[in-house]
């Protein structure tokens, strides 16, 4: 009931596996669509290998997360392995790619594209590195030649993935669209934050600051979905502390087309994909309504 | 609907007790009611250092302590620790071992393998076999702990019998013994090398696995095995599991979240 | 023992009432310093009357609140019977002020000097109307003008209130020190967020929009304060979901002078400031440690 | 720390039952079971109107209701609602009424004010006065709920004693009626003449303000009254608050945070 068409492709419901969240490899991947998601991201490939910080990375906060692992990857000529066992796949992938200037975006995306995902996001938001991402994100002529120069080298569809840090986030999208992106992912992580551990005065995340996750963004994701589904015409992947299936009605009705979730992974369990979409099913078909006559339903002006 | 959620914040600690089992290995005594099943692991966080997953060795209602081998940066700084440094931990994460009583069963250390071993061993009837080996005799941790005879073997003999923890396994087996679990924790190789043996026998068999590790509560994916999550599925592993997973004795991710072998995996592991 | 100085007034603790909470009038500024707070804000004051938005305008989410009360004020020139009471007051008074351009600042600011509160804060940040506030706050540019504007016109000590959406606060506190600001104050609230009801598809806030407060912004305001210590020397007021006296002493090791708290007389009541104060005094004595010693402590490098 | 911290989102409920009162007061009721003490009151949130403080005028396990008088487009709005409509309620907020069983009290309501004393009411022993007056019968509430008798009062002699509600509590105590109570609710002039009435006895009081209202937490300030927080510290306030209470019966503060005295506050209520 659940099942639909997303630019081309079939998905079996609307959630996507957020980028970063435990997308290391095919088989996780497999594991965590067999748990019911519709659409796995792999976790962002950079121009470079890359450690990432030092820990402490990761931290539960209660009511969401912190965290600055700082964009670790094989880099995107390390994989050929990965690539392989994911010519097999059984299921639709979206691998995101990162880099630190407009040209390593477009080479990265470019090798990325010939190992025939079903769609590159870029992610031009991430807070945790001194380098990369998010400058992009933050300012309208970055986002802009960024997305023309990898939609120029790519035959998949190109997936924009923003930072709340942009002081309007729907004019970046705006941007975006106009420069060729073909779908806009909201939300990267907010804030940044810090905690500041007080018996030891000392920033608990080795990097000092993160990007915050979980419940607690949910807010600053709807609002950011909603403003950019009032601003562009193509699809949107709304995620941001989307934990339970009301959780993604919320953030479609705000005006997202499919719905990302990362953090709830932490709170709810691997098989938290099919719990929403069961969720969601649940509340539909309760109310008698379609994911389709939901979608934008928060905009009674417009759509 | 509303989904519980606890803050996971460090629990700041200071060392209460610290014990040197051996010039590598020391043993860190804090005074903390944590509850903890045997198998499941804390996050340690040395402020201005790193953090790394360790397992308990001992654990009471009023105290617990973690026992560390001196290897790289962060574990060398962390065995120089003394009474009244602060440390702090997240946690327990993870699944421990799954113990039924009553059963007869065999657990097998590799070395420092004993750590996450030895509060299972606490709970543990005086019928189970034990075996622990290690490369040389001062490799062996905990000589004198336990109130259940172990069966030592070393490398290089300094100690007990000459060869392989599987080498004294087989012929306990082969000697007619039944065990309805074994339970083992030590180098990868070691661990595949019990657990192809005892599905030779049919004997179930539960793992502990080591991973890099970052979230510790199964969200980053540092740490994936095959299909599974080590910091979260595991650290334990059963039979079940181990046939599926084909990450078992072939690979792990560095850091950077590249797909290695378990050659290359170490040889990183010892650079840092 | 927690008593200090602060721009030669003298306090009898560091917590501050954040602007907008409760601070409508005089018998409730004295209540609140009554029950422990060292320093009272009064609500923002603006160029004119104003009802502010519609109801809802504040949610509890549980970790934090929502609210876009929208700037209600009888404007400045309609406060006489309320600056005569306060003219009796016998505790320390900051006045905040807004405006919808710099001239509009410049102006009630200066009116509000002649009625002798302490200290004068620029409220440059609030998200919850469309044409006050946030917008200078955002800019350096404007954040620059607006404070010279106000500080050549008044003779009291000077607070600026930030915004954390401006892409590089501690940018911004830089200007605003270039100008002659005297404090700064950070932050005021975070996102903003949305929050849709799903049965009525409709956006609870009747403004649709709103600031996100309370414990889930802690993190962005240590953050903020923490990089804006490093900017700047003048001092500052950290607020923002501090909640007990182990946030507030995280907020002074971020390098915080004074703390501010708003939303945590929700969770704790109006005598939170006493508690919040108690709590300092006991963990700094506890760790036989003053305030002083602990300002800033989390910034190993400097200071 | 951990402070404990409640979601207070809408709780959207749909109107099971609707009671028209007379022409202008409508009873709503909800299928739901809400932990509710006689004073308290709820945030009523029309979707795309407004959202507005209520008390609730009948209380059970199982469902509860809510009694609006159509003055503004607001309550206008309100009484027009019909079964199955949406409405979304916070709360319940604040203090209610302090209840002590078995003494001897008596309930005095201005018109409208029988709202939120009505589940009062309906936990007091027979012995209780009660004493209801209005303009004229028509804004006499539930003139056939409670099985304890009332005694009635209009302006214009439409029902019962022509004149104020004080006269008869006046009477009462003449008539040397001892009360250990005097609860009120009504137009904030006529609980000031029952509360100077009552300090003239000796007796305690308890009454239930009204100001505009944000919040309903205790946070935004709109609802100040003096040094009290009327959404927190009451609704309902007792004898040693409203002695210290120097806005009581004249002053309150419009949408804008303005503070007028009550006249003008009321005058503007009745505009928009
Ligand atoms: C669930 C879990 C529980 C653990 N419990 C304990 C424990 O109780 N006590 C303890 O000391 N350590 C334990 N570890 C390992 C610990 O987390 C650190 O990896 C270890 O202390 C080395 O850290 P390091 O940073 O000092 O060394 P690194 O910088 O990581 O590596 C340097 C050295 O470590 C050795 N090394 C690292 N990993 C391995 C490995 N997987 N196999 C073989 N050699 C390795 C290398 O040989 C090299 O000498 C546990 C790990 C996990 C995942
Ligand atoms: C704690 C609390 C409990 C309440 N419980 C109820 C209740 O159970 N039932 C109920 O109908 N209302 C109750 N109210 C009042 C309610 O919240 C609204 O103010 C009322 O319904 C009018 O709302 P409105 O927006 O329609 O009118 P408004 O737009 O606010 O005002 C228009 C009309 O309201 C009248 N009015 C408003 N406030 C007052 C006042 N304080 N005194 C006299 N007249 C006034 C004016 O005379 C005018 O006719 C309560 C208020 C509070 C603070
Ligand atoms: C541990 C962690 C790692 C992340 N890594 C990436 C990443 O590599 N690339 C990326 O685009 N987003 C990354 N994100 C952001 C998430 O994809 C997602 O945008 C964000 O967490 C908000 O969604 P959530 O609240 O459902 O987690 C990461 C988030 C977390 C918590
Ligand atoms: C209901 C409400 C009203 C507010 N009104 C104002 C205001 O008028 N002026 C202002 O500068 N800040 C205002 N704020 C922001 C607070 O002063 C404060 O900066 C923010 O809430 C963060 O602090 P907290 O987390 O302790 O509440 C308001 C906040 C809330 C919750
Ligand atoms: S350590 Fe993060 S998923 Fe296991
Ligand atoms: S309504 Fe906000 S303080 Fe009372």
């Amino acid at each position: 009931m659940m099942t639909l068409q997303f630019l081309g492709k079939t998905l079996k419901n609307p959630t996507v596996l957020a980028s970063g969240i435990l997308g290391n490899s095919k088989d996780i991947l497999e594991r965590v669509y067999e748990n019911g998601c519709g659409l796995v991201t792999m976790k962002s490939i950079g121009p470079a290998p890359r450690d990432g910080h030092k820990n402490p990375t990761v931290l539960d906060l209660g009511h969401g997360m912190i965290n600055a692992v700082g964009l670790p990857s094989p880099g995107y000529l390390n994989m050929e392995n990965e690539w392989k066992n994911l010519e097999q796949r059984d299921f639709p992938l979206i691998a995101s790619v990162y880099g630190g200037s407009v040209r390593e975006y477009q080479m990265v995306a470019e090798f990325v594209c010939s190992k025939k995902p079903d769609f590159i996001e870029i992610n031009i938001s991430c807070p945790n590195s001194e380098q990369h991402g998010m400058i992009f994100g933050i300012n309208r002529q970055s986002s802009h030649d960024v997305v023309s120069a990898v939609k120029s080298v790519i035959n998949v569809p190109l997936i924009v993935k923003l930072t709340p840090q942009a002081p309007d986030i729907a004019d970046i999208a705006k941007a975006c669209e106009g420069a060729g992106a073909d779908v806009i992912c909201a939300i990267n992580t907010a804030g940044p934050g810090m905690v500041i551990d007080i018996e030891s005065r000392m920033p608990v995340l080795a990097f000092k600051k993160g990007g915050l996750s979980g419940p607690m963004i949910k807010p600053i994701a709807v609002r950011c979905v909603f403003d950019i589904y009032k601003a562009v015409n193509i699809p949107i992947i709304g995620l941001g502390g989307i934990t339970t299936g009301e959780d993604a009605i919320e953030i479609i009705m705000a005006g997202a087309s499919l719905v990302g979730i990362g953090s709830a992974v932490r709170y709810r369990g691997i098989d938290v994909f099919q719990q929403v979409a069961d969720e969601m099913d649940d509340w539909l078909s309760t109310h008698q309504l379609s994911l389709k006559e939901i979608k934008g339903a928060a905009h009674k002006e417009k759509k | 609907m509303t989904i519980p959620m606890t803050d996971q914040k460090h629990i700041m600690l200071r060392v209460e007790e610290k014990k040197m089992e051996s010039r590598e290995f020391a043993t860190l005594f804090f005074q903390y009611a944590l509850p903890f099943a045997p198998g499941q692991f804390i996050m340690v966080w040395i402020p201005g250092i790193d953090e790394k997953p360790y397992t308990l060795s001992y654990h009471s209602d009023k105290r617990f302590a973690i026992t560390i081998e001196a290897k790289g940066i962060f574990s060398q700084k962390a065995v120089t620790l003394d009474k009244g440094d602060l440390v702090g931990i997240r946690g327990p994460f993870g699944k421990g071992f799954d113990i039924k009583p009553d059963e007869t069963v065999a657990v097998v250390a590799g070395g420092f393998g004993m750590a996450p071993l030895a509060t299972l061993v606490e709970t543990l009837n005086k019928n189970t076999t034990i075996i622990h080996g290690a490369k040389s005799k001062a490799f062996l941790l905990y000589p004198e702990r336990f109130n259940i005879q172990r069966q030592f073997c070393t490398d290089d003999g300094s100690f007990g019998h000459k060869g392989l923890v599987t080498d004294l396994l087989e012929k306990e087996i082969a000697s007619g013994k039944h065990f309805d679990c074994v339970y083992t924790c030590g180098p990868e190789i070691m661990m595949y090398h019990v657990f192809t043996l005892c599905e030779h026998h049919h004997i179930p068999c539960q793992v502990s696995l080591e991973r890099y590790m970052r979230c510790g509560f199964g969200v980053c994916g540092a740490c994936v095995c095959g299909k599974q999550v080590v910091c979260r599925d595991g650290p334990v592993f059963n039979t079940d599991a181990l046939r599926q997973m084909r990450d078992f004795n072939t690979r792990a991710l560095l850091k950077s979240g590249k797909a290695v072998d378990l050659t290359e995996y170490f040889s990183w592991r010892c650079k840092s």
